[in-house]
């Protein structure tokens, strides 16, 4: 383990703003994606029940 | 056994299959990234030239290594649906597209995040850089072309069309790029120079970048089925599915 | 009055949202057309950043230009224009919602992403807020002076290439002062005169360009 | 009360009809007969002030319909060959926001009821693109439930409809007529309707 | 064979003599865009040479590129493009007959016309010659290539921005090649390489574009 | 000989027909009837190879005319509801440069001799443009008259005819069909022709 503290770690030496920026916005897309996708589903079922009631 | 084949490429078949599948590759997909997480940040060394900005690599190579290897997928399904008139594929093709193009657009942004403390600037026209721009480009042609076109079947083969022209174009426009770039010798920083690569690190980019594998996996099929879903939506297993609340 | 004008508003807006696809493509246009020019013309910074202003708003130019296609030819097709035609408000001020709705879609996101199109292009940071004023400033008159030309060449064959030779010829005064702008902070000098006759452009479209476009949907829609 | 006098009507470089004059009372109905391309859809456009005449005037209560559009235009309601439906939006809100737009507040109950009359409650909440041709037609129709403007000009709006939309269309317009509106009509079809007075007017090719 | 190719090649540009307006309509684009820039960048002439190239082809390019819906659209809706399918020859033959005619009706005269506005960007002599060698190797790519995005996006929503996003990518190596002949020539280099290089994507694309663009066609007129 | 087997169409999300067959032989008619909107002209442009069917497979001369094109599509000759003329040239060259590009050569004397046929000689040198709607069609028809190819697919071919010329027009393809050709129809009206064997085929929507 190479950080002296949760704070280095944080800091990233001095780069926190890109480092995390990187992996957060990596995180950020992904969450999204898949959120995205759940309610893509969810609408495409509720239109199709639509449909069959119809 | 292409009897089976066709049995599971039909997607009343398919869609329930998928669904089993898509939670083993999330799993999958979360202690890749797990593993892979702890090794960037917990066991690969400072970079003594970078410093830890050079941490950044362990999104950007991967995001930029899947950007184009799902392209190179997209293009592969793309090819099979035209040439067995297989829906299926095509539904695969476009189901690909918009993950590809995230991953484009993340390798660009990491990239730029990762250029401003190392070069002092968000952005050059170096080859690599401007290459995976018009990769992001054409990701972007095919799923324009294919949500302006109503008929699905009309639009799996235009766009699997497309795709396929990108495909021979993709190497023509990368070494034209990189060729201008060479000639007009504008940037003199090159992602070449980078330092040989510990295997650590190395290590944490391939656990990162099976993890990005394994995350388009399991989120293209939860698209193709978001697409099945769409395009069967006045067929009887989908009112069926959709009357016992899409399980 | 104001209920038609913003139902009209929300309508399109909605619209848009249905299909985001269409916003994603004038955007996009923006930022290939403004990708091509390092291409051709070199890396070099020093360069880049000297034609940037130029090139970043012809692009703009480009990019409002191409999206009128947009602005009525579905409402043509599909029969709401004649309805819109038809309804007992002023047609100038309806169509100055329609027009409002497109700027807002095509015209906005190009002034919102202007600024990481001029970092490629080395453009400093000063440049880069007045690149962003003029924009907004100088995008409002594309789209009314674009309205025109898309309400007079509707139903016309070939439309497309029509509506670039009527309406380009136009746009060269936003043109000039817009890239003036710019390059004119660029060189250390105040950008204010340049400002503020793109505000008088704008303005004076404003007034003039809804009249000019209800005239011409009437005469489409014959 | 609608009154046309010496209307010509020239398109490209024929003349599809000259001194066509008619006068239409409150409570009547006008039908307009021909071929295809005869003018019907012309003239009906004429009428809305869409299309100018060649030659000729129209006049709503005795002023022309040019000059005095803002006083014409809330009495009319026109619909035409197409629908003026936006793919994208539903049923309900294509009905709400064209009544919107047409000058009138109305509420979603109300839009609804009126989807209801013509028997497409069902098909409210989905957008209008999966619609079929004549579930279309009738969302377009539906328009005429919340209309409260006395002069109805309807190109040929029972196309696409089946026999028991016809019907509930054909008892709408017979009750318009009745509470003293006007209507004016075009129709390859024969549909019995309603009226005090009833007008024909035939266009020859 | 050949007598159906002459045929096409024939009425199309027939067509094209008949309604010289269309014509003049993409060598206009050309000549506009490309004075767009001056306008936008400033009148030196060092600078605007410098840039000449690059911005030269970038206006071929975009000229190239708006007059494609022309290619087949007309066709399609008259129905003349269902019989083009239905001629016992095969279609990848049939279409370069058409891309041909395009070619010489769009892409020839801006070559022709190209020299003229290499003049007014202060373009040397030599320089002023490879632009014209580049554009006559490098315009037929762009119609060839066009034409597959011209194919696809036949009868479709929008068509006009969404042919630009799926062409325009496409067209970088040659814009890349063509623009920098020209620059090398500007430099003192030899613009042999590039020129080479242009011809060879003109090879690959007269060999691949035609099968792509028929393959376009059955899918669109489906 | 023509032969369909198992066809199924779908267009959109909507299933047409399916499992339709036939066999066409030399001299006879297929009659192809059903309501707007049945698939009748999706089935004509299924048997000509400009639509994939979704299912089944069409036989000519026993091969399959997906994978022996340039063996079928010269005896074939389709007239679909778009004239495929250009408004820019004449009828004339229209009908010349037509037959040509379907690799056929034909003399300006011939072609005329086609136009006279339909009753159009004197429209020949007039821009297809300034034609009415009717007159278009002739011109279209005119080819008719100079194939050579066995098989005719012609879809509402009748529509805007008048009287004098739906009788040429059926003259014409009952001479086809004695001299052993084939042809495949769809009309709305009905219009008699003589055949050695006629069948018809309905779709209901
Ligand atoms: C917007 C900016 C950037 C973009 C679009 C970009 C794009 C890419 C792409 C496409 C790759 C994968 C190429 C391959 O594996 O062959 C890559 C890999 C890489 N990039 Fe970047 N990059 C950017 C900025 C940077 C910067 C600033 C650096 C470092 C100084 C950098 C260093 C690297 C390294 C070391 C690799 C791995 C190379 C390898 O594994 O072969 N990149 N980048
Ligand atoms: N915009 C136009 N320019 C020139 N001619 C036109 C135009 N619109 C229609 N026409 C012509 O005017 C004539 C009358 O058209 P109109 O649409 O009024 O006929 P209609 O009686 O409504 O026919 P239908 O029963 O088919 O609806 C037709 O011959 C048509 O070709
Ligand atoms: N390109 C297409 N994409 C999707 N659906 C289509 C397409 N073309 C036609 N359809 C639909 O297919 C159905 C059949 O169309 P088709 O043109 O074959 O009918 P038809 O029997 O020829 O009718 P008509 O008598 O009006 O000519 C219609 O419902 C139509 O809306
Ligand atoms: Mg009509
Ligand atoms: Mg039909």
């Amino acid at each position: 383990m190479q950080w002296a503290s949760w704070s280095a770690f944080f800091n990233m030496g001095g780069y926190a703003f890109y480092v995390w920026f990187s992996f957060g916005l990596t995180a950020l897309c992904v969450l999204w994606e898949v959120y995205a996708l759940r309610q893509r589903s969810r609408d495409a079922l509720h239109l199709a029940q639509l449909l069959a009631q119809d | 056994m292409h009897m089976n084949w066709f049995k599971y490429s039909s997607p009343q078949t398919f869609y329930p299959l998928a669904g089993k599948m898509i939670p083993w590759f999330f799993w999958a997909a979360s202690l890749l990234c797990a593993v892979g997480l702890y090794v960037s940040f917990a066991i690969a060394p400072t970079d003594f030239q970078q410093g830890e900005a050079y941490r950044i690599i362990f999104v950007h190579v991967p995001a930029a290594w899947m950007s184009m290897f799902i392209y190179l997928v997209m293009a592969g399904w793309a090819a099979m649906g035209l040439a067995l008139n297989a829906r299926l594929s095509a539904m695969m093709a476009q189901a690909l597209a918009p993950t590809g193009a995230m991953f484009t657009l993340l390798a660009l942004v990491t990239g730029s995040l990762w250029g401003k403390p190392m070069w002092g600037t968000w952005w050059v026209w170096d080859a690599r850089l401007t290459s995976e721009l018009i990769l992001l480009f054409l990701y972007l042609g095919f799923m324009a072309l294919q949500s302006s076109i109503d008929d699905p079947r009309r639009a799996d083969r235009a766009g699997a069309l497309l795709a396929l022209v990108g495909v021979v174009n993709v190497p023509i426009i990368y070494f034209s790029v990189k060729w201008w770039n060479t000639l007009h010798q504008g940037s003199t920083i090159n992602m070449g120079v980078a330092p040989k690569m510990a295997a650590t690190m190395l290590l944490g980019m391939l656990l990162m970048a099976l993890a990005f594998w394994m995350y388009s996996v399991a989120v293209a099929l939860m698209r193709v089925r978001c697409i099945m879903l769409e395009r069967e939506r006045s067929s009887d297993w989908v009112k069926a599915l959709s009357i016992k609340g899409g399980k | 009055m104001n209920q038609t004008w913003l139902t009209l508003l929300r309508r399109d807006l909605l619209l848009a949202l249905r299909r985001r696809s269409d916003i994603a493509t004038t955007l996009f246009f923006f930022v290939i057309v403004s990708s091509l020019f390092p291409l051709g013309i070199g890396p070099e910074p020093a360069v880049l950043s000297s034609i940037a202003p130029g090139v970043l708003w012809v692009a703009a130019l480009l990019a409002g230009m191409i999206s009128l296609g947009r602005l009525f030819a579905a409402d043509f097709a599909d029969g709401s224009l004649e309805q819109m035609l038809l309804a007992p408000q002023p047609l100038a001020w309806l169509v100055s919602a329609k027009i409002f709705a497109h700027w807002l879609v095509c015209g906005l996101p190009v002034v919102l992403l202007a600024p990481l199109i001029g970092l490629q292009y080395a453009l400093p940071n000063d440049a880069l807020w007045v690149l962003v004023y003029s924009l907004l400033l100088g995008t409002p008159t594309l789209s009314l002076i674009g309205a025109i030309g898309a309400a007079l060449t509707l139903g016309v064959r070939g439309s497309g290439l029509l509506v670039a030779l009527l309406v380009l010829p136009l746009y060269i005064p936003t043109l000039i002062f817009g890239a003036g702008a710019v390059a004119a902070s660029q060189h250390g000098m105040s950008a204010e005169a340049h400002l503020s006759l793109l505000a008088a452009v704008s303005l004076l479209s404003l007034v003039l360009a809804p009249l000019a476009t209800a005239a011409a949907l009437r005469i489409s829609v014959e | 009360m609608l009154t046309a006098q010496g209307l010509a009507c020239v398109r490209g470089d024929r003349l599809l009809f000259k001194d066509l004059g008619f006068v239409l009372e409150a409570g009547s109905l006008l039908y307009v007969l021909g071929e295809n391309g005869s003018g019907k859809s012309s003239l009906l456009r004429m009428l809305c002030g869409l299309l100018m005449p060649g030659q000729g005037e129209i006049l709503w209560a005795g002023k022309s319909i040019k000059s005095h559009a803002e006083q014409y235009l809330p009495n009319l309601k026109y619909l035409g060959h197409l629908n003026g439906l936006k793919d994208d939006l539903t049923a309900l809100e294509n009905l709400q926001m064209g009544a919107r737009i047409a000058g009138q507040d109305v509420t979603a109950a109300a839009a609804l009821a009126a989807l209801t009359a013509i028997g497409i409650a069902r098909c409210a909440n989905l957008p209008v693109r999966v619609l079929s041709q004549g579930q279309k037609r009738r969302v377009a129709l539906a328009a005429l439930w919340l209309s409260r403007s006395p002069l109805w000009i309807l190109d040929e709006p029972f196309a696409a409809l089946d026999v028991a939309a016809t019907e509930v269309l054909a008892a709408r317009i017979s009750e318009h007529l009745a509470a003293g509106g006007m209507t004016i009509l075009t129709s390859h079809q024969d549909v019995p309707i309603k009226a005090k007075s009833t007008v024909s007017l035939s266009l020859s090719a």
